[in-house]
């Protein structure tokens, strides 16, 4: 049984802190052979019962907690392969051993939460996978990650414990704590939809939905990279899992399928948005999660909505938008977050203003990085186009089916999706093009970057073989995934006809086509060089042209005036806080910087927290330290009980 | 009205209690609680008489024992230890005293139905006197400033539960008994040293001064 | 056996009385070998009787002795059990903790030599109260309590310590007054109901006719009940006392008090509850007063803990939060409500009892108690760090940890008696609680150390090793705990909910 | 039937690529007349051109790697590619897979991601912020294109393929939705018409501000691949406006079809640069009130389309 052979290597490292090369070594190979272990068998369902006094606790294994598992080991063989490596950025030995530890332990929580089939377990491992992360983020500690951890830890709790309540009305209405027999339970839909909006807040907060997401961008760029790659390729992920679990007890009804689509377009749109404005490469990806998470609840708010209408084909197209775009956005976003990680492990700075040109330096990871941000932004042969093209199908074939407001929201879902496609192009040129390439703006980086071990190399492009193959290989990838998908909804789609991938509408596409087409275009123009090539072409390097004036790389175009003019069109989103200072005289030096401020933050998140702090400093008049006053509560209360008894 | 010995003795006690809280010489203030007290074993002696109940006797040697001898020879050494002759003010300022005596009675009032109910002596105005002076003591120890003053008020209430548990429950086992007066004597005792340990740091036996813990 | 029983029982009492008559009396001369040397053996002693006796009463029998005035069922097993391990370990932290003590100069040899003593008259009166049959013997043996901790808490010759004693006394002896009149109008009632002036004293006969009772008298008593033994309990109103009386206290007394002592009076609401519990209509009446005041501690506190800067009037706060928990859980009731009381007894009286000396250990590093002026402890002494994050994480109820069971027992209760606004109310609480806890947490362990490092070594061994078993009693409890536990809170259970 | 469809494919190609230049020059002839100057001798001097500036040598900023002196030959295959895929010659068989919607939508993007990295890359601070000003005009044009095909897409019964909607659009139930078709072929025009980058909208590439953007850095044979390309471009934008809104005289031989298409791209030509020599140069943020007037277009028709199947 995996999870057996899983929990046995990995806790075998557990107790002996030995260096980076244990320390990551062992979660590599267990990860290897999760992956093939999965893969194998996406469609049977094993149990695994470990008999504890107080719970028997029960780890079923089926399709759907396979496919997830499947996802958390292909990023975690990438990343601990990453992170053999990356470990020495943490010099003191036992720091690393230490940091091995709780990597193994985050992966094992996060296998077991996936398989976990009992309400308590699934709770004590969903609360660990958070504790151990808490541990990890303040590997890298500095007075920003006190605040981020604080957020993400709280945050965190209060989401888990709405799943903790949703999980025990829903046990007391089955009768019994384990998950399979929830399936049948006659709920009341009143009830009903009180334990789907816990399941969707309380598994939304983890994932970074829309307007619980504030945790997301501060907690994972305080985190070492390969565990913030991991956390934001994979643990979000187990949130997306929970809601389909959850979901799948639920009698759903209509509405809920469209409440997740406007909260992901909703987060689509807001992520990206915020993404343009950072300055912090992993600041920036984590918005980016924000924004992908939208859209894989797209996938899913379709799926839902069509099992709600009973309608099956529209389900399966729904689900394989959500579930291939988890994959495709586990490799790419796991990529992304390993090469920004290996920019900051050579230059230590994450902040894009001050790097450039370092294309010439590190090849490697600029040409990984160039993949990933291709993927993200969807661009075709790759297979962040696929599945977004499978949530384009099953909007539209969702917009056909729906009445008059249905058809307008999944019309207006897919413009969003489209915007934010463009958004993310014009980020990812930005993110792409600034570190990498151009002139270098600090000279002292520049001398001391160069590219980064071997095995951190190796691990990115473990990944990007991963985004290939999903890309060209999508129709055996998304038959693969029916598979699951019979799981969910109960009737699946042939989705897989040939090289091309087809979808419920009927329209078709095929990623290895469009790849031959592109690569025999390629040739005319290298046929039209040929044709006219007679000339003594001597390419001749010089400075790049700026109109007479001698070029120094000041004069390049950096990172936030790329998105500036967005920012202005913009404002009433941003408001950013422009510092504007003018230094003496006409030829002093301006300084100017602007920050965007999440507004999310003012408006949720700082009431809640004056409210608490003013009911505290209220009630602490109680505590004023006169022995008097605290006796004469003690009369109080108990006149208080009298009447109550009286009356009561 | 039943026979006026007991009726009259209670009158006494109740009197005695007021003018125990409220007066300010500490000295005076303990002499009349040993008045009290002897009050309180004259009623005692006058039931057990009265209604022919043996325990009644040991109870009422026993009290006169400790809490006429032994609780006041204790204040005094405190007061002659500290040299402090004068209360405070008290928390209330002037009007307490009207406070705390329309509370009591009105609880003495309240509660006496049910006390009536399943005591076994059916003395409606001793157990009215019983609780009132309770509830002079309780109130006393939350209006007082003085320590010493403070174990007065302990006392008081001790004696009034004594009284109710006597007229309630005579009959009780004879070990519930001593536990209840052991307890009133060690807290008297443990209260008189942290009286004097807080004299040795405040400098004086105001209470009120003790409020640097806050929040 | 029933034989060994009796001695057994009666060995459990005399034991700490005579230790501490024998420490006060032997350890004369002023050396601290022989003071430390007596303290182990009575410490050791005593919880080897505890445990002896308690490992005779796992599956539910019951034993009275002295005529009936001691009873040791199940209930009081547990809470024995408690006091004997969580005691222990006490006590030998306290050993190295007054020699620290000694050595700084805070304190003199005779007031370790009244520590010790004390601490044994301590247990005792503590031992007493849970075993006793008798309902106003158990007053007695609470107030004993109170008594004899005023010295534990005022130990340190400051103006802060006499105060928190001092409310400490006053406010403890005006509660238990009102508990006194809740015991005496019981008796009578009862004595009217048996008609013998003997039994009519004791739990078991109470218990075995609770039926006839008069509800309305009833109401009344359990009014003075709650009131008079929620004082001592710390439960929300009342509890003002605690934050003063655990905060000033040497770090073994404040943990012995709000591990232990809070739990014991808790014994003491949870008999009258069986009582009670079994006269026909007065469920509704007991569930409205416990939720009452069982929400009541858990908000305020929580609301107190995220303004407090001191750690240990932190976790002082923690306890009332926590006897707010397992009130309402007795509130919500049902099987699963009473198994999570005692379950939730257990853990939190391990987890305050680590996190109080932990306490201890940091204001030896740091040579205060302000967490402001705290930070750095990865660094300087990783063990108490670890210690330190194992008994926060618990007492916000992380999973792997024992609170976090039973607050899954409480809530499933919540829930199986469809209190769900109590239980909204309940998990707003603990999240504030979790806030508070995990913020001060970080605030100390990472960063830079704020304020000035009285000595930045690992506290010795011997200090930690006591921390370390109650850290992995706490790990295991919460996840795998022994048989012989669980049949021991079942039987308990069953005694409460009479069946 | 397959490796017919491959041939017509290259011909399709090599044709439309052979013609862009002639277009070009069209394009510069109007203009200079507009502008009652001499203008270009006659309308093959942009062949001239293209054939000049292959001989000529070239200059390359050190500090580009590999994206820069590769993004010519990408840009070009992208835009071949694209046209390629439109359904003009070969309709239905197997390469009708690789002709969808979206596709093309999301080859734009790839162009514009290739277009923005080498414009960063090249250093050179006019190109960057033509890079930027790209993506601008990309966010305003990108919804009304989608909202407005997306409108054809529910009317052809939700087929995202090019071939099928080519196919119903030809048949005669399209008068039954007239309006609505409409309303989105304008809305469609419009849009089509800023991303070509014509005139008021030619930002990217306009020869005041930003020295023509990437252009500026580009020399010999890399200046004209990129510039056949931003000319491919035009051509590929319009004649997806043409596959989709302008099938009609259908006809079976794909010479034919080919043929016509050719013809209905210089009558296009011939009316935009009627309308490029016309106005002048928008500000950025100007284009925002012409973007959100074509969505309004695109949503009306969206509104018709709901009433009208609902009705």
């Amino acid at each position: 049984m995996f999870i057996a052979g899983a929990v046995a290597s990995l806790l075998l490292y557990k107790f002996q802190k030995a260096a980076s090369y244990i320390g990551f070594g062992i979660p590599a190979a267990a990860s290897l052979y999760g992956i093939w272990y999965f893969f194998m068998n996406l469609t049977g369902t094993e149990e695994l019962i470990v008999q504890f006094p107080v719970m028997a606790a029960k780890f079923t294994l089926d399709p759907l907690g396979a496919f997830f598992s499947f996802v958390i080991c292909l990023v975690g063989f990438a990343a601990s392969l990453y992170g053999i490596h990356y470990a020495e950025e943490y010099r003191e030995s036992a720091r690393i051993g230490a940091m091995g530890f709780f990597f193994n332990l985050f992966m094992v929580f996060m296998l077991m939460v996936v398989s976990a089939s009992h309400v308590f377990w699934f709770m004590v491992f969903w609360e660990l996978m958070t504790l151990v992360s808490f541990f990890l983020i303040h590997f890298n500690d500095s007075e920003k990650t006190a605040k981020a951890t604080i957020l993400y830890m709280v945050i965190a709790h209060v989401g888990g414990a709405a799943i903790l309540a949703g999980m025990l009305i829903m046990s007391s209405a089955a009768g019994s704590l384990y998950f399979q027999d929830f399936q049948g339970t006659a709920v009341s839909p009143v009830v009903a939809t009180v334990l789907f909006l816990l399941f969707f807040f309380g598994f939304g907060s983890k994932a970074g939905v829309f307007p619980i997401h504030v945790w997301l961008p501060e907690a994972h760029p305080a985190a070492p990279s390969h565990v913030s790659a991991l956390m934001s390729a994979v643990m979000i992920k187990t949130a997306i899992y929970g809601i389909i679990r959850t979901c799948m007890w639920l009698p759903l009804n209509e509405w809920w399928g469209i409440m997740i689509i406007v909260f992901g377009a909703l987060s689509a749109l807001l992520g990206v948005l915020y993404a343009l404005t950072q300055h912090d490469t992993k600041a920036l990806l984590a918005y980016h999660s924000v924004e992908n998470i939208g859209i894989i609840l797209l996938g899913c708010g379709v799926g839902f909505y069509g099992m709600a209408t009973g309608n099956a084909i529209l389900a399966a197209a729904g689900f394989i938008g959500g579930l291939y775009h988890v994959i495709n956005h586990a490799t790419f976003k796991g990529l992304l977050f390993l090469g920004a990680g290996s920019v900051i492990f050579r230059t230590h700075q994450q902040d894009m203003e001050v790097l450039g040109g370092l294309g010439k330096k590190m090849p490697y990871t600029a040409f990984a990085f160039l993949i990933g941000a291709m993927a993200i932004s969807a661009l075709p042969p790759l297979n962040g186009f696929v599945s977004e093209w499978f949530t384009y199908q099953s909007l539209i074939q969702a917009a056909i089916g729906a009445g008059f407001s249905g058809t307008l929201i999944f019309t207006m879902a897919i413009v969003a999706l489209a915007l934010t496609g463009v958004l993310a192009v014009m980020c990812f040129v930005k993110v792409y093009s600034v570190i990498f390439t151009g002139t270098p703006r600090d000279e002292n980086i520049w001398d001391k970057a160069k590219e980064s071990p071997v095995l951190m190399v190796a691990g990115m492009f473990v990944l990007v073989t991963a985004c290939i193959a999903l890309g060209l290989g999508a129709p055996y990838a998304a038959s693969k995934i029916v598979g699951v998908i019979t799981y969910i909804t109960g009737s699946g789609l042939d989705v897989a006809a040939g090289i091309t991938v087809k979808s419920g509408t009927g329209s078709i596409v095929s990623p290895f086509l469009i790849s031959v087409i592109f690569v025999s275009m390629l040739f005319v123009p290298v046929i039209f060089t040929m044709i006219f090539k007679d000339s003594t072409s001597t390419t001749r390097m010089t400075k790049p042209w700026a109109c007479g004036a001698k070029y120094t790389s000041r004069m390049q175009i950096t990172a936030s005036p790329f998105t500036g003019f967005l920012r202005q069109t913009m404002n009433w989103l941003y408001r950013s806080d422009v510092h504007f200072k003018e230094t003496n005289g006409y030829f002093g030096k301006i300084e100017y910087s602007s920050h965007a401020r999440d507004i999310w933050w003012d408006i949720i998140y700082t009431p809640i927290i004056k409210g608490f702090s003013g009911l505290a400093r209220m009630l602490n008049v109680i505590q004023n330290g006169r022995m008097q006053i605290y006796a004469s509560y003690v009369l109080i209360m108990l006149a208080l009980f009298i009447i109550l008894a009286i009356f009561g | 009205m039943e026979l006026g010995l007991i009726v009259g003795l209670s009158f006494f006690l109740a009197v005695m209690s007021f003018a125990v809280i409220e007066v300010r010489n500490l000295n005076r203030a303990t002499h009349i609680y040993t008045l009290q007290t002897l009050t309180l074993v004259l009623i005692f002696l006058a039931i057990a008489w009265e209604h022919s109940i043996g325990t009644l006797y040991i109870w009422a040697g026993t009290a006169f024992l400790t809490k006429v001898l032994l609780v006041p020879f204790l204040i005094l050494m405190i007061i002659k230890k500290t040299g402090i002759k004068h209360e405070e003010a008290p928390f209330g300022g002037l009007f307490h005293p009207f406070i705390s005596l329309g509370v009591s009675i009105a609880v003495a009032i309240m509660l006496e139905p049910i006390f009536i109910r399943f005591s076994l002596l059916k003395l409606q105005i001793p157990i009215l006197v019983s609780i009132f002076v309770f509830m002079m003591g309780i109130l006393g120890l939350v209006f007082r400033k003085s320590a010493v003053k403070q174990i007065l008020a302990y006392c008081l209430f001790e004696n009034g539960a004594h009284l109710t548990l006597a007229l309630t429950a005579y009959n009780a086992p004879e070990t519930v008994e001593m536990g209840i007066l052991t307890d009133a004597i060690f807290s008297v005792i443990i209260m008189g040293a942290l009286a004097m340990r807080f004299f040795h740091h405040f400098g004086s036996l105001d209470t009120s001064q003790a409020n640097e813990l806050k929040g | 056996m029933y034989g060994n029983i009796n001695s057994a029982i009666n060995l459990l009492l005399l034991i700490p009385l005579a230790a501490s008559i024998a420490i006060w009396a032997g350890a004369r001369w002023n050396n601290r070998a022989l003071l430390f040397a007596m303290h182990l053996v009575a410490a050791v002693a005593t919880s080897l009787a505890g445990l002896n006796c308690v490992a005779s009463v796992l599956h539910g029998e019951k034993y009275m002795i002295l005529n009936d005035f001691l009873l040791f069922d199940s209930i009081s097993g547990i809470f024995v059990l408690v006091i004997s391990v969580v005691g222990l370990l006490i006590n030998l932290y306290s050993v190295k903790y007054i020699s620290w003590g000694l050595e700084n100069g805070e304190i003199g040899f005779n007031d370790a030599r009244l520590f010790f003593s004390l601490s044994h008259v301590f247990i005792f009166t503590m031992i007493l109260s849970v075993v006793s049959n008798n309902m106003i013997l158990m007053w007695v043996a609470v107030e004993a309590t109170t008594l004899s901790s005023v010295f534990l808490v005022s130990l340190y010759r400051n103006r802060r310590a006499i105060e928190g004693g001092w409310k400490y006394v006053i406010i403890c002896s005006i509660g238990l007054a009102f508990a006194l009149y809740g015991s005496v109008l019981m008796y009578s009632s009862a004595y009217h109901v048996i008609g013998d002036a003997h039994s009519a004293m004791l739990w078991t006969s109470l218990m075995d006719n609770a039926a006839n009772f008069d509800p309305e008298l009833m109401k009344v008593i359990f009014i003075f009940i709650i009131i008079g033994f929620g004082t001592k309990a710390g439960l929300a109103p009342m509890h003002t006392w605690l934050p003063d009386a655990h905060a000033e206290g040497p770090a073994p007394a404040s943990a012995f008090l709000s591990a232990v002592l809070l739990k014991c009076a808790m014994a003491a609401i949870l008999r009258y509850y069986t009582v009670m519990n079994r006269i026909p209509d007065m469920g509704a009446f007991l569930h409205q007063v416990m939720i009452i005041v069982g929400l009541a501690s858990v908000v305020i506190a929580a609301l107190f803990i995220i303004r407090q800067n001191d750690i240990k009037r932190m976790f002082a706060y923690s306890s009332t939060e926590n006897i707010g928990i397992i009130a309402s859980a007795l509130a919500f009731g049902g099987k699963a409500g009473i198994f999570a009381v005692f379950f939730h007894v257990i853990n939190h009286s391990l987890t305050k009892a680590l996190a109080f000396c932990t306490s201890g250990n940091l204001q030896e590093i740091y040579g205060t108690r302000d967490a402001g002026k705290m930070g750095g402890l990865v660094r300087i002494a990783p063990v108490t760090a670890l210690l330190l994050g194992v008994s926060i994480f618990s007492l916000s109820g992380m999973p792997p940890f024992a609170i976090f069971t039973s607050e899954f027992y409480t809530i499933t209760a919540g829930i199986q008696s469809h209190q769900y606004i109590a239980i909204a109310i309940f998990l707003l609480g603990l999240a504030v609680v979790f806030y508070g806890l995990v913020s001060k947490f970080i605030q100390v362990t990472f960063g830079k150390p704020a304020g000035e490092v009285r000595h930045a070594s690992e506290v010795s061994a011997i200090a930690n090793l006591p921390l370390v078993v109650l850290a992995v009693i706490v790990c295991v409890i919460g996840i795998m705990p022994p048989e012989g536990l669980l049949s021991l809170i079942n039987s308990a259970v069953a005694i409460v909910l009479n069946q | 039937m397959k490796s017919l469809d491959i041939l017509y494919l290259i011909i399709q190609v090599v044709a439309i690529i052979l013609v862009s230049p002639l277009l070009d020059g069209i394009k510069r002839i109007m203009i200079a007349k507009f502008q009652s100057r001499r203008g270009p001798v006659d309308i093959f001097q942009t062949y001239r051109d293209i054939i000049k500036l292959f001989k000529r040598s070239e200059t390359l900023p050190e500090c580009g790697t590999w994206v820069f002196r590769t993004a010519p030959y990408l840009m070009f295959a992208v835009m071949a590619t694209v046209i390629a895929v439109l359904p003009i010659m070969h309709s239905g068989s197997a390469l009708s897979a690789a002709s969808d919607l979206f596709l093309i939508v999301y080859l734009f993007a790839l162009m514009r991601f290739i277009f923005g990295v080498a414009s960063v890359d090249s250093g050179n601070p006019f190109a960057g912020i033509a890079g930027s000003r790209e993506q601008m005009i990309a966010l305003f044009v990108e919804p009304t294109i989608v909202l407005s095909a997306v409108v054809v897409v529910f009317l052809a019964g939700g087929v995202t393929n090019l071939v099928e909607i080519k196919n119903f659009i030809g048949s005669p139930e399209i008068l039954k939705v007239l309006p609505v078709f409409i309303f989105s072929g304008v809305a469609f025009l419009f849009a089509t018409y800023v991303e070509t980058g014509k005139k008021p909208f030619d930002m990217a590439e306009a020869e005041q501000e930003v020295q023509e953007g990437l252009l500026a850095e580009y020399a010999g044979k890399r200046l004209a691949l990129a510039h056949g390309s931003l000319i491919l471009k035009q051509i590929a934008i319009v004649g997806l406006f043409i596959t989709i809104y302008l099938p009609w005289p259908v006809v079976g031989n794909p010479f034919v079809s080919l043929l016509l298409f050719l013809i209905k791209l210089v009558v296009f030509y011939y009316f935009a640069s009627f309308v490029e020599g016309v106005s002048t140069r928008l500000r950025i943020g100007d284009t925002r009130l012409a973007a959100s007037g074509a969505f309004a277009l695109a949503f009306i028709s969206l509104i018709l389309f709901i009433i009208g199947r609902v009705g």
